[in-house]
């Protein structure tokens, strides 16, 4: 596929690229927004959700921020990596990164067969209902990060595209960030 | 402008009415203006042989739209300010203030019909001679009314356009307002809003009564069937 | 389409493309501009289905329980299902994809003077995934229980729970189509954002870039910031009504007017989103007939930028008596009613923009001064219902369908003419018929006015929306009421049978049309400075821009207009 | 794809030896990481101290920092152009203010002339059956005590029957 000469100008500064990251995660803030704002709402109007948040297992959440944290860790060197030309030692971070939301799913679906099995479902009542929709949302995002990142690994390591080492950690820390917020609000607020 | 389509038969329908008029002048007369000077530059400036489209630099521009765009704007700006307070004032007057009532009715509208709870002879709710009726709501004229609004099962809309009052009805909330019925008769009851398939066929009737025929009809209420169709 | 369709010579181009094969160049085309006719032939379609429920409930308003030719019996289930479809069908897959996808697409990188969009495969998937959107709510009409009959904004619990609008699939596929095609439109968004910012011809300053290319962008940026928490919405609805989760049930914690909120915090930027593309091309197309710059340039930046930005703050008047505290109503009250001061200067700025030109009445000139003439009417009948004493009375009643037909019959029905009759030369190298254009312009602006005006009468005398049946209510079911349901639905009659004239004029010149040249218009942006219609790869060489995009009549020179890339 | 043998699995450590030709730059992320883990220990620490607003205002007051560091050093945010900066604060001040004209509705459950009954009812918890059996009450709607002495002469009407007690009350 021929890429237009129209990818290759940058009238505004921001390779273009970059700029089409940034415009994802504005539309990506104001949908997490939403969603976790309306939680919000609901937690700081039904107090008795705080009792419901009390069967959350923190030790996984926190495990999982540690783990989140340092795939951000890995992509940020991929990147950096990635600057310098290194295209197999950039793929290789980014796999690490990988690696880093294949742990983070594993531990969030023993987390969740636990609380399943306990009776937490979905439709148990409401802060069941939002756990569940927002981390799911959530980890539907690593997913998508952790695949777009295989396939950006596969080209790094032939050393072809490699701005887009930057790109797919831009988003990744995106969701790294959005992780940060979930954690306290779905597991610290008991 | 509305009494010509739709009588004033509660205390604050004027005050809407008002309202609707003012805007109603306001708007008609920038519409008129607007529209005028749209049509009278069609005229003047077609394109006629020999006649040439003039070219206004930033600084023409600038002058010329200090004298011809900043004006109007500036009033058009009173106007809405006007319109704001206009708008609070009627708000604050149906809405927001809630005068004490000689009664108290409560509504409670479900998919496709409305039952009405009045107080009966003790005029208090909730006592043993309420009188609970199907789509059919009587009122004494010159009494003030407060009315519990709820739903039962989707969003309603609790609509007597006589009254000029409209509130809609959310299952899990009780919403109050208030009414004074001004004129005798008997008038519509709408849902305002879409609430499934029989949204359409819910119509109350609405019986303003004088003293006398309302105390007759507490006295032996008329079988509430007589109006269904 | 016949392979003469327009491109006669597949001219070499810059890239040294292969010769695609037929269904490659058709249905799996990269290129902006064949991806535009992609979606304006759509948006078209879905247009004429849109037409058709209008046609089929307009019967019945006016001929209450009478077979409806064409359609059958009308009853409140299907009643509802055509009113809600006919809104949902109207704004999200007419009004966006024709404004801002077709025109869009077709418009920016040769306005922008550069080849293709800066991502095309992304361009085609937003295509793509726009066509199974499209296909997702048709099926929505077959499923078992019938169409989603909520209205077009589902507030639940209607559209929650199907023991109460007694179609269970309906609303979960409404609403998979609809949260399919935000995606379409948040991915076709970041390639139309960041192409109109990075791919700029060389020397084309900030100031440069036409209106109709700024409308479009900042409609875009509009739509990606304000459609996420409907997206959050739409999940957290679709679970409730097939998982059963608690979101929008009150008798589980959940709270219906949240959805409200969520909705409209979306539904109010959403319409200033379809209205500022039509706005651009009205600019363009109102300073090449008047021969004349575009007043105070960069007044009108400023005031869409400020509308823009003000449009997030204004979305609960239309939940003044919906429930939320009534206080609240008092602060978005008045920023409604502030809202209509950039939108007046920037009515002013245009109309000024005709003062002291040579204008010509031809057909696009035509439709876009009928664009003026009657968005003003919708601007200012939206004071009423901006106003929140005034709007208790009219909530919901036909005043506000007809205020709401008078803003969005201009902006997608004439914006979309006006920038077709304008811009077809170009899409396709050929011209229309003038006097047909002509003749189906009159009509449709009558008849237009001929529907709406009886619905502001009617909504003044307390006529209620989406009700199918106003026999039961004895104030509603006076004659002069009925006369004028009538009325409107005779003149929609009218204007719907003369539409096939311009689908007609449409096709028919598009492969037998007279020849265009490359400007017919004598217009200065770029799009005109490249043959019609446009090879692939748009340019060769790529244009250079050196002035504004409106400089008509400037002094000095022979002819009245001045090319942004030609350097002399 | 062939991804080689050293795909790493093991998490943290592995990758901090990945860096083995060092450079200011480097360890400025690593340095970070840590700072950030220590950040995530405090925020850990507040529910084990028991008192709730210290662990709110910890686990909170901690995101927001842990946000602001990635923002910056890993997002390159503070190289970055100002508009993008400006675009996703805009964003976050429309996802504010959205939270704002929403809450007098959704989180406050009585207002000017309304108050949200389900909203008080729901806090008895829903059926969440099982092992703390005692603490979940009557399960579903509770049943509002109609008044049942209704008058007499309400019979049913003839189309759909309208009970007399509804949830309004």
């Amino acid at each position: 596929m021929v890429r237009p000469i129209a990818t290759t100008r940058s009238a505004s500064g921001v390779p273009t690229g970059r700029l089409a990251v940034w415009w994802v995660l504005a539309s990506e803030i104001v949908i997490f927004g939403g969603l976790l704002g309306s939680y919000l709402l609901h937690r700081l109007g039904h107090p008795e959700w705080a009792t419901y948040a009390s069967h959350t297992n923190t030790w996984a959440g926190a495990f999982n921020t540690f783990v989140l944290l340092t795939s951000s860790l890995s992509a940020v060197l991929a990147h950096q990596a990635a600057e310098q030309g290194n295209g197999k030692k950039a793929a290789n971070l980014l796999l690490a990164t990988c690696g880093g939301a294949l742990i983070f799913l594993i531990v969030k679906s023993f987390e969740w067969t636990a609380e399943i099995q306990h009776g937490y479902t979905i439709t148990a009542n409401g802060f069941w209902s939002f756990y569940y929709i927002a981390a799911g949302l959530h980890g539907l995002h690593v997913i998508a990060g952790a695949i777009i990142m295989l396939i950006v690994a596969a080209d790094a390591r032939k050393g072809k595209d490699l701005q887009r080492v930057e790109l797919i950690g831009i988003y990744w820390h995106f969701v790294d960030l959005v992780w940060i917020f979930l954690f306290p609000l779905l597991y610290i607020a008991k | 402008m509305l009494e010509h389509y739709m009588q004033q038969g509660s205390s604050f329908a004027s005050q809407i009415d008002g309202l609707v008029w003012m805007i109603f002048l306001m708007t008609t007369f920038w519409f008129l203006l607007v529209e005028g000077i749209l049509f009278w530059l069609l005229w003047r400036f077609r394109a006629r042989p020999g006649h040439k489209a003039v070219y206004l630099d930033d600084h023409a521009e600038h002058a010329f739209e200090v004298k011809w765009i900043e004006i109007p704007h500036r009033v058009i700006l009173l106007c809405d300010v006007a319109v704001i307070i206009g708008a609070i004032t009627v708000w604050s007057e149906v809405k927001l203030s809630a005068p004490a009532p000689d009664e108290v009715v409560r509504v409670v509208a479900q998919q496709w019909a409305w039952t009405f709870t009045h107080a009966g002879r003790d005029g208090k709710l909730d006592t043993a001679d309420d009188i609970v009726t199907i789509d059919e709501l009587h009122v004494q004229v010159g009494k003030t009314y407060s009315y519990e609004l709820g739903a039962k099962d989707v969003l309603h809309s609790f609509s007597i356009p006589v009254f000029r009052l409209k509130q809609d009805a959310i299952p899990g909330r009780v919403i109050t307002g208030w009414f004074k019925p001004t004129i005798v008769g008997e008038f519509d009851v709408q849902c305002a809003e879409i609430c499934g398939i029989g949204h359409g066929i819910m119509p109350a009737r609405l019986y303003v009564e004088t003293p006398e025929a309302h105390a007759a009809w507490i006295a032996n209420p008329t079988h509430y069937l007589a109006y269904k169709f | 389409m016949a392979e003469t369709h327009g491109h006669e010579a597949h001219g070499h181009d810059a890239h040294g493309h292969h010769e695609e094969g037929w269904f490659v160049k058709y249905f799996w085309s990269t290129d902006h501009k064949m991806i535009a006719k992609q979606y304006l032939l759509t948006g078209m379609l879905l247009g004429a289905v849109g037409a058709y429920f209008a046609y089929v409930f307009r019967m019945q308003l006016a001929f209450p329980n009478k077979p409806v030719p064409g359609y059958g019996l009308v009853t409140g289930a299907d009643y509802n299902a055509l009113v809600t479809n006919h809104g949902a069908i109207m704004i999200f897959w007419v009004a966006m994809p024709v404004l801002i996808a077709a025109f869009g697409n077709f418009l920016i990188p040769l306005m922008v003077g550069c080849d293709d969009m800066v991502f095309p495969r992304l361009n085609r998937l937003s295509y793509q995934i726009f066509l199974v959107s499209a296909l997702v709510l048709a099926a929505s009409f077959f499923v078992q229980g019938g169409a989603f009959g909520g209205a077009w904004t589902s507030y639940p619990p209607l559209s929650a729970k199907a023991e109460y609008s007694l179609t269970d699939l309906g609303p979960t596929l409404w609403l998979a189509a609809v949260a399919l095609e935000f995606v379409a439109f948040l991915l076709g968004g970041i390639n139309f954002v960041t192409t109109a910012m990075n791919s700029r011809a060389p020397g084309m300053k900030a100031f440069d870039i036409p209106m109709a290319v700024w409308m479009i962008v900042i409609a875009s940026i509009l739509f990606m910031c304000s459609v996420g928490p409907l997206v959050a919405g739409a999940v957290m609805l679709m679970f409730d009504q097939q998982v059963g989760t608690g979101f929008f049930d009150p008798d589980r914690g959940g709270d219906p007017v949240l959805w409200q909120h969520l909705f409209w915090f979306f539904g109010h930027p959403e319409v200033y989103v379809v209205l500022l593309p039509a706005l651009g091309f009205v600019a363009e197309i109102i300073t090449t007939f008047s021969r004349k710059r575009l007043f105070a340039y960069r007044t009108v930046l400023y005031t869409t930028i400020g509308t823009g930005v003000l449009s997030f703050f204004v979305w609960a008047h239309h939940q003044f008596i919906a429930g939320i505290d009534p206080r609240m109503a008092n602060v978005f009250s008045v920023t409604t009613v502030l809202i209509s001061i950039p939108i007046a200067e920037m009515t002013f700025v245009y109309i000024a923009t005709l003062f002291g030109g040579s204008i010509s009445f031809r057909v696009p000139m035509l439709w876009a001064l009928a664009f003026i003439a009657e968005f003003l009417m919708g601007g200012v009948t939206g004071i009423f219902l901006g106003a929140s004493g005034a709007d208790i009375y009219f909530h919901d009643t036909y005043f506000v369908v007809a205020h709401f037909h008078y803003t969005f019959f201009p902006i997608a029905i004439i914006g979309t003419f006006a920038g077709l009759t304008y811009w077809f030369p170009k899409m396709f190298g050929r011209h229309m018929n003038e006097t047909v254009n002509k003749v189906h312009f009159w009509i449709t602006i009558t008849c237009f006015n001929g529907i709406f005006l009886p619905l502001f009468v009617l909504g003044a005398a307390g006529d209620h929306r989406r009700i199918f049946d106003y026999g039961n209510f004895p104030e509603l079911s006076q004659p002069w009421m009925q006369d004028l349901r009538v009325f409107a639905t005779v003149s929609l009659l009218i204007m719907l049978a003369v539409q096939p004239l311009f689908l007609a004029n449409f096709f028919y010149s598009m492969f037998k049309g007279r020849k265009a040249e490359a400007n017919p218009w004598k217009a200065n942006t770029l799009e005109w400075q490249c043959p019609s219609p446009p090879p692939h790869g748009n340019f060769s060489p790529l244009p250079e821009v050196y002035r504004g995009p409106y400089e008509y009549s400037a002094e000095g020179r022979a002819d009245d207009f001045w090319p942004q890339n030609s350097p002399t | 794809m062939s991804t080689p043998s050293s795909h790493s699995h093991e998490h943290g450590h592995e990758s901090g030896g990945h860096e083995a030709h060092d450079g200011a730059h480097h360890t400025n992320y690593v340095k970070i990481w840590a700072m950030l883990l220590v950040l995530l220990g405090v925020s850990l620490a507040g529910p084990e101290l028991g008192i709730r607003t210290v662990t709110l205002l910890t686990a909170f007051g901690i995101a927001v920092v842990k946000a602001y560091m990635v923002a910056k050093y890993f997002m390159h945010l503070n190289i970055e152009r100002r508009f993008v900066v400006q675009l996703l604060t805009v964003c976050l001040g429309l996802m504010m203010l959205f939270f704002l004209a929403t809450a007098p509705d959704v989180m406050k459950h009585w207002g000017m002339n309304w108050r949200n009954e389900s909203a008080k009812n729901a806090n008895i918890p829903e059926a969440t059956h099982h092992a703390e059996g005692g603490e979940h009450a009557a399960a579903g709607h509770e049943v509002v005590p109609a008044h049942e002495a209704a008058p007499a002469h309400q019979a049913a009407p003839a189309h759909e029957a309208a009970p007399a007690h509804g949830a309004g009350e």
